[in-house]
């Protein structure tokens, strides 16, 4: 064998790929590229900001709520909330959402209710009979399982015609798994209307993204599949809003899959049952608050004699009553009976199966 | 007809008749399936449903899901039951349990065809036969035909079902037996055992191409004066314990007979059921004839590895001589 | 030292004693596993040998058989049964039959350590007991330790045998038991069957975190003048069947208990060998006290899904007085 | 939302990659590109080309074993032969081979025996239990899973700083697996010392590559796991030695993981159960003729004076004469008691399960 690698040879180049970064509120809130024709209308932002403020103060509550053992496990979104909000606000009720644990901004836009999350997260599968589109799919647990969902609703789309798009959303330990690659591929190769965006918030519970993968970025991992990915700031609700729209317009007219890394970064722990303390300095936590969504969002605002201190204060008054009415509401719900953990286990209940139920009938309720 | 032809009419019946009905798989198209049961389908029904995946399991498991949610009938096909491994995530997690999950906001109406079992001297990993591993968990239904006939009306029954299906199709039989099938579109009902014996002296128990082997031993104990019932369990989950209790109660003894690995085979279920509900009636211990407890050999052992007539034979005059 | 902490020890033990012995999983490193038992491991033993992977269960699998292959003995770790079914097709395709498909020329010394159950509260896709899955196929060994001296003796067990095991382990259980251990390096032997409590009127069968509520509803009994002996399975396959049998023999009456739905379960096993080898010593029907056949519920139905002692108590009072 | 995708936007690219192509031979035989080093010592290349002449010989008995009833189903690797020799040649004995089910030429080349692996298709596990390198995997048939062992394997040469590889081999339909994903992305994380090389024969039984996946190239697939990938023609030897002598090179000296596109075509039919004529026009495969990788090397060869008619029938004959002994060996290999079947299960087989294996003792041998 030759020790010499051939190094020095140089061989034809038979394909070029690029990655692009899109961005455009620095995080002091000044305008560090030309805004996207949406954003020329304020109240449209102001819409992408109280909905993050919803976000925030129901995630806030949620995890409170844990602490004082009124709510199972749960994960926090903060410092992450321009990510959800943003992608929803591209989508249409049609459209089918495939949303991860993390990504209560996005069911909050798309109309599921507060206590309904709170249902679930209480450890009520009612919780996931919710208010959003019937046609959304409930919060996915098995990272990355959601992606193969996603290309089957986008291919009924595609077959029945149907001017629709899939919505995937994920973090970025989800692209270290096998049936994410799957589905990519496969909407690849039939050019199927679904976008795929990964919430990269550097961290896998304590795995930080050098040890998850050594792709530079996490967007050109849809080069392997055949299409195309774009980096935005995960940051800015205006970049994240204006990727997805422009993926979900074109997946909608046909065009074909997109990939979306949204880079972010959790603030929080990874879950109620998390300490993340354990594993990431503070100092590297510090650091990301400054460039947590909210502020530069504010600043823009108000620079644009958009928002105010009034319509803060409004707005937090607004956000505390919803969440602690939806709270009261969630408090409230009845219990339910042992026997129901069979109801819709199949459309009609086997007769195998129907003296097991009847055992349970009479135990008392929870 | 084989019994490979009427999966294959059934599959056209239910793509005539529901527009909603979609076929997903490797080479199912153009080629017809490996074993050729959707062969033609693609040329009648166009590609975009009869749909030639790429090749990855967990991908056509998630597919169905998917589509199903959306109110399509996929029907996918994994092309050997040794390569249905990486799909079994999005059967437990997902096809199982979508409708239990939203309460019945969203459901999982597919089905998942499965080519099952040893017997055709296939390479390593094509001989697998582990349909206890699916019929353990809820939510699922397990349905395993051992007739063209049962396929026929099982697989039309299975796609019309509102639930999440595996389709286990016996290989050592596709074109082993052929039989009378009307294609009429006429389903045959699941969760429900075939008696295709009768008999007084033993219950012999079985699904899928064993069936072959039991009713060929039932023949045997006739000439030895042996009057065996034989019962098909046809949906191995839920199963039709009463038709199974029904019959022990009358012949007081029987074999469960099965391909896969006898400990935690699904054998042990349908015999354990029996000693807890039918204790009294039993004159003898519940057998079970079934392969060894080792990887299924390649091809020149195999036939040492399944339950051949004989063993049956014998376990059955074993268990009628008890007392 | 609580059951965790007792895994814990026996993984820093075998760590200490093989420069072989790798750790391998999800937040195992820094962060000690999400349940902690990897504490302090990769501190003392090094980044290379605690090996935090990314999110990808078929990887570890495979990457255990890949390392086993090359003479490491990996203990890979899964975050919670209900990420394990990805990782099945190793574990059926390539870790079982290592050995077998190369007629030993390979081999796969590798053990998979897998968080176990319900009743921690936890969220959906946490709380799963498929241990049936796995006790089916040939070529594993399955092991459930019911208490921090099994836990210790069994991991090391595991650790230094030749061949896969999938050790899981009752997170219901890691910190509400503690118990004397010492860590001496000591294995406990696999493939036995502990007898907890010895007793002449009815035989309790469990294994896992149920062995507490079997226990305690021997306490129960024993209120009740019902002598009841509890057998800890321990090692699900291969099983000790004789402990079974011969309790059952000197009993004439048992109880199988497991967390796990019914239909397929491991009971059906255990309930299946008894009557078939031990019918003529049987005074009652084998009884299976089980999770129900349906998707395990989200923490506010999870307890009346999982056998209650009271459960336990009233079946084993049934079988007592049944004749 | 804006109708307009914002198409005209010029983002800044963060990120750019290039595949390139390796090939040396032109099918006529002439030199497209200066030889590499090796490829000076004519005797290396007559090494290849007797080694593809072997192959291929050993290929067409098979299939003629199999057509007459005393071999099982066996997939040929006619006109592939220049990968697996091509890459067998650039590996050491210590290196670890892991094989798909079509890689004959480098289990040969690596010392297994024509018989034993006539044995393993014939139906017997004891053909896996061969004389080459002891640490070899066996071929695998679940496609791509034998990917994750090649990460596992490539670890612990890592961990005991052992300058040795680990080289595995799958075809373009393994590419659309999760688990090959998994394991490239490890091997990138970890900067493993293994070398993943697709054998792109164009099909994966009757699916061609456009429905396997939309991307350009398979080598463009090791972007997404942050390491690069380079296309070869697969039907040059020389082409394929090169990239993997120098992939494995580099591997072995610590520089990281490597993916080789070998590009090349399945002449004959995906197994002997199969009947390409099916699904793809014979047009197609006789123009593919044209391209097999014999006719170029042979044509330099005799170029260069390195081979002649001479040596050729020579080689024929001689190929026929170990094939056809190979072949008796294997006919004559005795039969196997069914008790054996518990053989290697275990260590030791565990008392459960002797009586079962008692029970197989005395039934006849097979
Ligand atoms: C398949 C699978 N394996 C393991 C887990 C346990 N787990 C829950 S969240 C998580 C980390 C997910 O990281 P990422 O994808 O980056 O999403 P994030 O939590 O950061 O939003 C892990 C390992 C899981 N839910 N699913
Ligand atoms: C996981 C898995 N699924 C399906 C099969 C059945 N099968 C055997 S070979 C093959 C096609 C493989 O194509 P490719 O990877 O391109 O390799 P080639 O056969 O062309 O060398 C299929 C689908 C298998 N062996 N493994
Ligand atoms: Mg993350
Ligand atoms: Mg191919």
């Amino acid at each position: 064998m030759s020790d010499q690698p051939t190094a020095g040879e140089e061989l034809p180049v038979i394909a070029r790929f690029e990655v692009r970064r899109r961005a455009y509120l620095a995080p002091d809130g000044t305008v560090a590229r030309s805004l996207p024709q949406f954003a020329a209308d304020t109240r449209v932002l102001v819409s992408l900001y109280r909905a993050m403020v919803l976000t925030r103060a129901f995630d806030l509550k949620a995890v409170s709520l844990q602490r004082t053992g009124r709510l199972g496990t749960y994960a926090p979104a903060l410092g992450q909330e321009a990510v959800a909000v943003g992608v929803a606000s591209a989508m249409l009720p049609e459209d089918v959402l495939l949303p991860s644990y993390r990504d209560n901004g996005a069911l909050l836009w798309r109309g599921v209710k507060m206590e309904e999350i709170l249902l679930f997260w209480g450890g009520d599968e009612r919780g996931n009979d919710s208010s959003g589109p019937a046609h959304d799919f409930p919060p996915c647990i098995p990272v990355g399982s959601q992606a193969p969902h996603a290309a089957g609703v986008a291919y009924a789309f595609k077959l029945r015609r149907e001017p629709r798009v899939a919505v995937c959303l994920f973090g970025d330990g989800a692209t270290s798994k096998g049936d994410l690659w799957e589905a990519m591929n496969f909407a690849g190769v039939w050019q199927l209307p679904v976008v795929f965006i990964a919430n990269n918030n550097q961290w896998a519970i304590s795995v930080p993204l050098r040890l998850q993968t050594a792709s530079a970025t996490l967007a050109q991992k849809a080069i392997a599949a055949g299409f195309s990915g774009e980096q935005v700031d995960g940051n800015d609700v205006i970049a994240v809003r204006a990727a997805a729209e422009r993926a979900v317009t074109a997946a909608r007219s046909g065009k074909g899959p997109f990939f979306i890394e949204a880079v972010t970064y959790r603030l929080g722990d990874h879950t109620t049952a998390d300490d993340a303390a354990r594993y990431r300095p503070p100092e590297e936590v510090q650091a990301h608050w400054k460039e947590e969504p909210f502020a530069r969002l504010r600043s823009y605002l108000v620079s644009q004699k958009a928002w105010g201190k009034s319509q803060e204060e409004e707005l937090a008054g607004e956000c505390q009553e919803r969440v602690e009415a939806a709270v009261d509401r969630y408090l409230a719900t009845g219990p339910r009976a042992p026997e129901t953990m069979f109801d819709h286990l199949y459309a009609e209940l086997p007769k195998a199966y129907r003296g097991q139920r009847d055992e349970l009938q009479g135990t008392p309720r929870a | 007809m084989t019994l490979v032809e009427a999966v294959n009419a059934a599959l056209a019946r239910a793509l005539a008749d529901d527009s909603n009905v979609v076929l997903l798989g490797e080479d199912i198209g153009v080629n017809g399936g490996v074993f050729r049961a959707t062969i033609g389908l693609q040329q009648r029904f166009g590609r975009e449903r009869v749909v030639d995946t790429p090749l990855a399991e967990a991908l056509i498991g998630g597919l169905c899901v998917g589509m199903a949610a959306q109110g399509l009938k996929p029907v996918g096909e994994i092309q050997f039951m040794g390569f249905l491994y990486p799909c079994i995530d999005q059967l437990v997690n997902h096809a199982s349990r979508l409708r239990h999950r939203t309460q019945g906001r969203l459901s999982c109406p597919m089905v998942l065809r499965v080519p099952h079992g040893a017997g055709i001297r296939a390479p390593e990993h094509h001989s697998e036969s582990t349909e206890a591993m699916l019929a353990h968990i809820p939510g699922l239904r397990v349905v395993m035909p051992s007739s063209p006939e049962r396929a026929y009306g099982l697989l039309l029954a299975a796609i019309r079902d509102p639930d999440p299906v595996i389709f286990l199709e016996p290989t050592r039989i596709y074109r082993a037996v052929k039989g009378q099938v009307e294609d009429n579109g006429e389903a045959l009902p699941l969760d429900v055992a075939f008696v295709l014996r009768e008999g007084r002296d033993v219950t012999l128990i079985s699904w899928g191409a064993m069936v072959r082997e039991t009713m060929a031993a039932a023949d045997q104990l006739a000439a030895e004066h042996l009057d065996a019932e034989v019962i098909d369990l046809a949906t191995l989950k839920p199963y039709d314990a009463e038709t199974i209790l029904a019959s022990v109660a009358k012949t007081g003894r029987c074999v469960i007979v099965h391909e896969a690995a006898r400990t935690g085979g699904f054998g042990a279920e349908i015999a354990a059921s029996i000693a807890e509900r039918a204790l009294l009636s039993l004159l003898a211990p519940p057998v079970r004839i079934t392969g060894y407890d080792t990887v299924i050999p390649l091809p020149r052992l195999e036939q040492h590895y399944m339950p051949s007539v004989g063993r049956i034979v014998a376990a059955a005059r074993k268990v009628c001589q008890f007392s």
